[in-house]
């Protein structure tokens, strides 16, 4: 049956392109000016938001580069654990050397090392990708507890100071995100994932090696664990083992609230993490500021999450699920 | 009493989905003891009537009469229990359960025994069933999955036929089927006229519809154009009624010009894990060479081996300058191109745009700088096919599962035209489009051929076979057993013979 | 038309929600920048100020802390408190205070405890002008001299090692071999600002109870065992005494890993530097299996678990619990407030030591037996039966009452039973 | 032959837990000096911790193996049980009613959640995302943020009772059996595993069905919550999305549940697979391996059981390509002759 689809203005609007590329950043905006006019613009102040901007500068690293994994229809659960265990030791190896630059080489490699192995496990092993993720995620974070044990590992403050007046997580962000849009957006290496998340069997028809491209897509992510792992820590000075327990779930709820398919695929965009980043920080901010206690903040913020979600999608007849 | 004999009316009946008119004033009358076929393009509006009557949707307008009474389905299970079965085009079977509970699935209230479900009787049931339709191939007992797609396409009919439905819809059911299977169909198409029952039949080939139906009405754009008698069917008419204007009763190529000596892709003793032992061809320049056989000769498997999909373990596919080919991407590094049998599942990107599609093939060739891809020259190379190949569509970003069938398929050869294939690999790809866009494909590819590139045709259908191609080559049990030259002017069954 | 109707109905959700939540919002002024620092004006109640309370407590001891600080606290100083979520870390901290900075707050309370934490946070609050002050044992040197670090008070590690050394010393003194599983939380590097001061001070009070008692020859300093990060028996150079350290957070992972090591047998005694609720039902099982009454001292709060320890029989007919030793909570909360209030009447100076901040000390109540803890457990549960009532907090708040004072009074009130007369108990 | 085939499956079955028994034993009198399992508190404990994972495993599985990771699990097993528990101990009730009203509050979450599913159509991963922010909050309001704390609480003490526990464990696991082969449910799931476009062109009600998959998985994961609380005594309410965690440590012993159960039965395989997992663990605490170490040890183990079952096809694969490659060279050698 393939009767032409004519369907009413506003299911239209919703399939457009253009509209779920607009709609997020839209969304972000009309959450700032309410929330803007509802604190009597103390939300909008620099001050203020300064702070929305340094708060979701992790979020937003770590999940611009889990886009390009998000992007080939597969889910990553274990970009949280890879962060945080980058974090712990590239700050054991500043520790060890007093070295800012062994620690920037330490979390970046690692980072990328860590998920190379995930995506060879499920690339060269035949592992499927959530699987691989799933356990990565528990084994990571048993790694660093293991090798943290109770404590914490901290930076002294005059070197945080250092790097924070150096603008080091303002240029470590947007530069990786430079990167980022340029491979996302104007290489291959993008329009690839984008290909293998819509249909991967014909990808692989034409000539798209889903293995080298999965692989790129988490070499990149794991530069992103790294870069989001330095930016942890000198926002923090310190990582201890509860150190942002649920950075994959904030991810994944950036990504999406940016605009993002979760199944990946042609509705990827390489700044969805940062618009769902900066909108998950202005909601909880805006609404802290007009007085909600921070345990509604959390129910509010998963209505808003979901309701979101439904209104800007088009509503599928079945079931939703990768085969419809 | 004619009364007796009439038992399903569909009066003034509309359908709309938004503003589009699927169904316009649509009425006609099914009596016992028919064939009823029903023909039109895609889109006509068939597959919604029969879909209306069968209870998978309800009309916007219009009502209908089943055995004298009012008919008014909500869900295909009320119209399956009621005598009203349909095969669907693409129903398909579970693998992981058994033929028995797929035969019942969606019935197993039927088994219900306090609040379990009774296996034992589910089981014997199904056999029994079986053993009336005379299925010898598979048990009720045996698992889906260890059946091939040919005997899962028959779960399907001996499912629909459990329930002696006096009126059996088949929409497009034979386009899965090989022969073998087709006959199968016949058979309790016929069986169901004998019993004096009602058939519906839905097709796009004519011959079988021609061949198969006791009366035949032609619809177009939702309106119903005329209903012929089996001794008034003449083909040319017929497609003039569907696609409202005059089409030349052969659109195939009618020269007989050869083809270039060189030869520009070679099989050697190709053998496959399954499909495929010790096969060999060689395609030419400016060559349109067929391959023909039936369903399970292997002949799909030869597009997917030659394309380096499909493993080859013994033997090798080479290119003119010696390059063996075993992946996608030496082979399209080296001007190949393949349109898979499954457009929808392995050749697009249904979700995605009809530009991200066309692209695909391009990232290298559109790349300025480095890896660094110019925007300009990808709009560039997706407009020139859009414009060229005149894809329908409301614009180039728009995704690719909001066109028609022939526009999709017009979108898969749109990015291999662009990447500038030499060598085409099309496996079945006028599968399921109307006349109109086949004849348009027909001529690109003759086109194609003139301009010296190689084009391998795997189809199904002979007609196809013997009109485009200057070569047939036969396959059975994986290996090519006939060659057939274009000057020998084949028939159909001369073909048939060689294949069995 | 669904879609528009889906998403206002989602507005005014969020909205409505937010209204709930949100009843304090627009009363009271609000001041907008806490930058008031300067000549010391008086005790002005009159003034609204915004706290953001970070904390690291939930449970039903927490619960009343801020009902203490909600109907006691707020009122008499006229404070508003926002509340974190628990919070683990800097991280959590920073972001807290950010917030509570957007959200007009001009005072932190801070529980988070790692000088890392501690520091990070101190730091923000001089940038931001807020005034910070910490609940932590150990007192955190290098940002001492922050002008808007208003100081710290938190269990002092010496009263709550004593505690420990004393309870121990008590179950200790009947002559026989005892065997010890020591349950030790956060303690690992407890003294060097990273884990929590009070549980590396517990357990080496633990520690050195027995070992004054039995004489052991441990080979590594006590400080070095109790850093130690992987749990394991330490070697006490007398075969009959055994002590098992474990090292964790999560008391549920604890109890899994523990419970094989109790099933030995060899110990007679667990000791928990916080919660012990969730060894209860182990403990009574590894007594069933063997047939040997384990000892239990553990850190606890005025709350019902405690009570309920010291009233239950476990298998073999002892208490459940057989010592606690009490950090009220509510006490050091009220201290923290003190403070602020000094800051925002500008008596910077009278909170601190020569220009640094100072830890103040409050002390741990050890209460081994049911019928003391019977008395104590009525503290905290009506308005004059707070170890500070609102008159107190007055008293404590004018300008020129220093640090000192404030040392004073926390030793007045360090004793159980001077404690329990004063409020008539 | 086909009673051989049986008993073999039989013996693979057990082989599992007892061949990891044996090992661990093995290394434990070699290390420790010590037995596996030398009282009954050990075996309370193993039956204890195969019962948890069992049944969260299987809790998982209802919707994981249709498709559906719901990460919101694991919120549902916390505000199931802790409001459950509250209301048994409002009410003065004894720990059976706590199971029951625990297993009703979860069956109820898991309505919730099924009916979000369906009305909202989101996928599951997003609505596990949002949901589990949700109701990670209910049981945190209702308790005032002091999650359940069973300790003390009048007639509790069934819940740690050994026969109890052995009880629901192997009720639960024969109603998931009967559940799962013998009644409407079992059929559309396995349909729907197979494929859900399928199942509902052929009249299953796939929108009823997910619901009671979600319903079935939060009234299952609750039980787990139950026996876990019974023994540590106390449930926080924990806020910010953490609360998934204790759900997906239980995949290992789904999926390899999934594969002991190809011979038998993937509710048979499952409670298997928990055994042998269970004892897995214990032993390595025996051996005085740390959690953290232990959970190290655990995932490369399953990551070691991940690969193997992803290419355990591949030695076939191979052997029947050898042949193939013969019969083409025999057909070659034919050819040629000819």
């Amino acid at each position: 049956m393939n009767e032409k689809k004519k369907a009413n203005p506003i299911r239209k609007i919703l399939e457009s392109r253009l509209f779920s590329q607009i709609m997020p950043v839209g969304l972000l905006v009309i959450l700032t000016v309410i929330f803007g006019i509802a604190t009597k613009g103390r939300l909008t102040s620099a001050a203020s938001l300064k702070i929305i901007v340094e708060q979701a500068l992790v979020v937003a690293t770590v999940s611009t580069g889990g886009a390009f994994i998000f992007a080939s229809g597969n889910v990553s659960l274990s970009l949280g654990a890879t962060t945080v265990l980058t974090a712990t030791l590239s700050l054991l190896a500043y520790n060890k050397t007093g070295s800012i630059a062994v620690m920037f080489i330490v979390a970046i490699g690692l980072g990328v090392i860590l998920m190379t192995v995930s995506a060879l496990l499920s690339t060269a092993l035949g592992v499927r990708v959530m699987y691989v993720t799933i356990v990565m995620m528990t084994l990571l974070s048993a790694l660093q507890q293991a090798i943290l044990g109770g404590s914490t590992v901290s930076l002294p403050y005059e070197v945080v100071q250092k790097l924070v007046k150096g603008g080091v997580m303002y240029i470590g962000f947007i530069v990786f995100f430079i990167v980022c849009v340029v491979l996302f957006h104007m290489t291959d290496i993008g329009r690839s994932l984008r290909f293998i998340g819509t249909n991967n069997l014909c990808a692989e028809q034409t000539g798209i090696s889903k293995a080298k491209y999965l692989l790129i897509a988490f070499i990149i992510a794991g530069v992103g664990c790294g870069i989001g792992a330095i930016l942890a820590i000198i926002r923090g000075g310190s990582v201890g083992t509860s150190t942002l327990p649920s950075l994959n779930m904030d991810c994944m709820l950036a990504l999406v609230l940016g605009g993002m398919s979760i199944f990946g695929g042609s509705k990827s965009y390489v700044y969805s993490g940062v618009v769902g980043a900066l909108t998950v920080v202005v909601l909880n901010q805006g609404l802290l500021m007009i007085g909600v206690d921070a345990t509604i903040i959390q129910a509010i913020r998963g209505i808003a999450f979901l309701t979101l979600v439904t209104v800007s999608q088009v509503r599928p007849k079945g079931l939703p699920a990768p085969e419809g | 009493m004619a009364d007796q004999q009439t038992i399903l009316e569909v009066i003034h009946m509309d359908k709309n989905f938004g503003v589009t008119v699927a169904l316009n004033d649509v009425s006609f009358t099914l009596e016992r003891g028919h064939v009823y076929g029903l023909i039109g393009e895609n889109g006509s509006g068939k597959s919604t009537v029969s879909s209306i009557i069968a209870g998978m949707q309800t009309a916007t307008k219009g009502d209908m009469t089943y055995k004298g009474q009012p008919w008014k389905p909500t869900s295909m299970l009320e119209a399956q229990e009621h005598g009203i079965g349909m095969i669907v085009q693409e129903a398909g079977t579970i693998p992981n359960i058994t033929v028995a509970e797929n035969i019942f699935l969606g019935h197993e209230k039927m088994f219900k025994k306090g609040p379990f479900i009774d296996r034992a009787k589910l089981t014997s049931d199904a056999q029994k069933l079986l053993d009336e339709l005379g299925i010898k191939e598979f048990k009720a007992s045996d698992r889906t999955g260890q059946l091939d797609m040919q005997m899962r396409k028959i779960i399907e009919i001996a499912k629909c036929m459990y329930w002696k439905p006096e009126i059996l819809i088949v929409d497009e059911t034979s386009t899965a089927l090989s022969l073998e299977g087709r006959q199968f169909l016949y058979k309790v198409m016929a069986k169901q006229r004998d019993e004096n029952k009602t058939v519906m039949f839905i097709s796009h080939d004519l011959d079988e519809m021609m061949e198969h139906c006791d009366k035949l009405t032609v619809l177009r754009d939702g309106v119903i154009i005329g209903t012929l008698d089996k001794s008034e069917y003449e083909p040319n008419r017929i497609r003039k009624m569907m696609v409202g204007r005059e089409l030349k009763g052969d659109y195939y190529r009618s020269d007989y010009e050869g083809y270039s000596d060189e030869v520009v892709l070679t099989a050697k003793d190709v053998t496959t894990l399954n499909d495929l032992l010790c096969m060999n061809l060689e395609l030419h320049r400016g060559e349109i060479l067929g391959i023909g056989g039936l369903s399970e000769c292997g002949m799909h498997t030869v597009g997917k081996a030659l394309f380096g999909i499909e493993k080859v373990l013994d033997g090798e596919v080479r290119v003119k300058d010696g390059t063996l080919i075993n992946s996608p991407r030496t082979a399209i590094d080296h001007r190949m191109a393949y349109v898979s049998k499954n457009r929808d599942t392995e050749s697009l990107g249904l979700s995605a745009t009809i530009a991200e599609n066309i692209a695909s093939t391009g990232y290298k060739i559109n790349a300025f700088f480095g890896n660094l891809i110019s925007f300009k020259k990808e709009a560039r190379y997706v407009d020139k096919q859009i414009e060229d190949l005149q894809i329908k569509c409301a614009g180039k970003n728009y995704m690719v599962n909001t066109l028609s069938g022939g526009n999709k398929q017009k979108v898969v050869f749109g990015k291999w035209v662009a990447s500038d294939a030499e060598i085409l690999v099309l496996d079945c790809p006028t599968r399921g489009i109307d006349v109109g866009v086949k004849a348009s494909m027909y001529k690109l590819f003759t086109d194609m051929k003139r301009s010296g590139k190689a084009i391998l045709l795997i189809s199904e259908e002979l007609q196809e076979l013997i009109g485009m191609c200057d070569r047939i080559l036969i396959m059975k049990d994986g290996q090519v057993t006939r060659e057939v030259m274009r000057a020998e002017n084949p028939t159909e069954s001369s073909l048939i013979d060689y294949m069995i | 038309m669904k879609k528009i109707i889906a998403l206002l109905l989602a507005v005014v959700m969020v909205f409505g929600l937010a209204a709930c939540g949100g009843t304090s919002a627009d009363n009271g002024s609000g001041t907008e920048s806490g930058t008031e620092s300067g000549t010391a004006t008086g005790l002005d109640l009159s003034v609204h100020h915004k706290v953001g309370v970070a904390t690291v407590h939930e449970g039903e001891a927490w619960e009343i802390a801020k009902t203490y600080l909600e109907t006691v606290v707020g009122p008499t100083f006229n404070m508003e408190f926002i509340y974190s979520e628990v919070l683990h870390d800097a991280n959590g901290l920073i972001a807290f205070m950010e917030q509570c900075y957007a959200a007009g707050c001009d005072g932190i309370v801070n529980l988070v405890t790692s000088n890392d934490a501690i520091a990070q946070g101190a730091h923000k609050a001089e940038e931001w002008g807020m005034w910070f002050t910490t609940q932590n044992s150990a007192w955190v040197e290098e940002v001492s001299t922050l002008e808007h670090n208003i100081g710290q008070c938190g269990a002092s590690p010496e009263s709550v090692g004593e505690a420990y050394k004393m309870a121990f010393k008590q179950i200790l003194s009947d002559g026989q071999p005892h065997s010890v599983v020591l349950f030790e939380g956060a303690a690992v590097g407890g003294d060097k600002g990273q884990g929590a001061a009070s549980h590396f001070y517990s357990a080496v009070g633990v520690l050195e109870a027995f070992q004054e008692t039995y004489g052991l020859t441990y080979d590594k300093p006590i400080a070095d065992l109790v850093n130690q990060q992987d749990p394991g028996e330490v070697n006490t150079g007398n075969p009959d005494v055994h002590i098992y350290l474990y090292p964790g957070r999560n008391p549920g992972d604890a109890v899994t890993a523990l419970l094989p090591v109790l099933q030995t047998g060899n110990y007679d005694c667990f000791a928990a530097v916080f919660s012990y609720a969730a060894f209860t039902n182990a403990i009574a099982d590894v007594e069933q299996s063997t047939g040997k009454d384990i000892k239990v001292i553990a850190t606890g709060q005025i709350e019902q678990q405690t009570k309920t320890g010291f009233e239950s029989k476990d298998p073999t007919g002892d208490t459940v619990l057989n010592g606690a030793i009490l950090n009220d909570l509510s006490l050091a909360c009220a201290i923290n407030c003190i403070e602020l209030m000094h800051a925002y009447s500008g008596d910077v100076a009278s909170m601190k030591d020569n220009g640094k901040t100072v830890l103040l000390g409050v002390r741990s109540y050890p209460i081994l037996g049911a019928d003391v803890y019977a008395k104590m457990e009525k503290i905290n549960t009506a308005p004059e039966l707070y170890i500070l009532t609102s008159e107190d907090l007055i008293a404590l708040a004018q300008p020129g009452v220093t640090w000192q004072d404030l040392e004073a009074k926390l030793a007045e009130v360090a004793d159980v039973n001077t404690l329990l007369s004063s409020k008539g108990l | 032959m086909k009673n051989r085939s049986k008993l073999k499956d039989i013996l693979f079955t057990i082989a599992f837990p007892v061949l990891t028994w044996a090992v661990m034993e093995l290394l434990c009198l070699i290390f420790k000096d010590k037995h596996v399992i030398a009282t009954a508190l050990d075996i309370k404990t193993v039956i204890r911790n195969t019962g948890i994972t069992a049944v969260t495993a299987y809790a998982l599985s209802f919707n994981l193996k249709e498709g559906r990771f719901d990460l919101s699990l694991g919120s549902q097993r916390m505000a199931g049980t802790i409001i459950g528990g509250l209301l048994a101990m409002a009410l003065g009730l004894s720990g059976l009613w706590l199971l029951v009203f625990a297993v009703v509050f979860g069956f109820i979450f898991g309505i919730l959640t099924g009916l979000a599913f369906i009305s909202l159509r989101v996928p599951p991963m997003v609505l596990g995302v949002g949901m589990a922010l949700i109701w990670e909050v209910v049981p945190y309001v209702i308790s005032g943020g002091k999650g359940l704390n069973l300790f003390g609480v009048e007639g509790m003490g069934i819940l740690t009772e050994s026969w109890f526990q052995i009880l629901v464990v192997v009720i639960m696991a024969v109603l998931v059996y009967i559940l799962m082969n013998y009644t409407r449910l079992g059929y559309e799931t396995k349909a729907v595993q197979g494929s859900q476009l399928i199942a509902r062109n052929s009249g299953i009600n796939i929108f009823r069905h997910a619901v009671e998959c979600y319903a079935l998985a939060g009234a299952l994961v609750c039980i787990a919550g139950v026996l876990d609380v019974s023994f540590s005594t106390q449930m926080a309410s924990g806020l910010g999305n953490t609360s998934n965690g204790v759900v997906t440590a239980n995949m290992f012993a789904m999926i390899l549940g999934g594969y002991i159960g190809e011979r038998t039965d993937a509710s048979v395989g499952i409670l298997d697979a928990a055994l042998t997992l269970t004892i897995f663990k214990y032993g390595l605490s025996l051996m005085e391996f740390s959690d953290p170490v232990n959970s190290v040890v655990n995932m490369l183990i399953f990551i070691g059981f991940l690969v193997f079952q992803a290419n355990r096809h591949k030695a076939a694969l191979g052997r029947a390509r050898k042949a193939r490659i013969e019969l083409a060279q025999k057909r070659k050698a034919e050819m040629a002759a000819a």
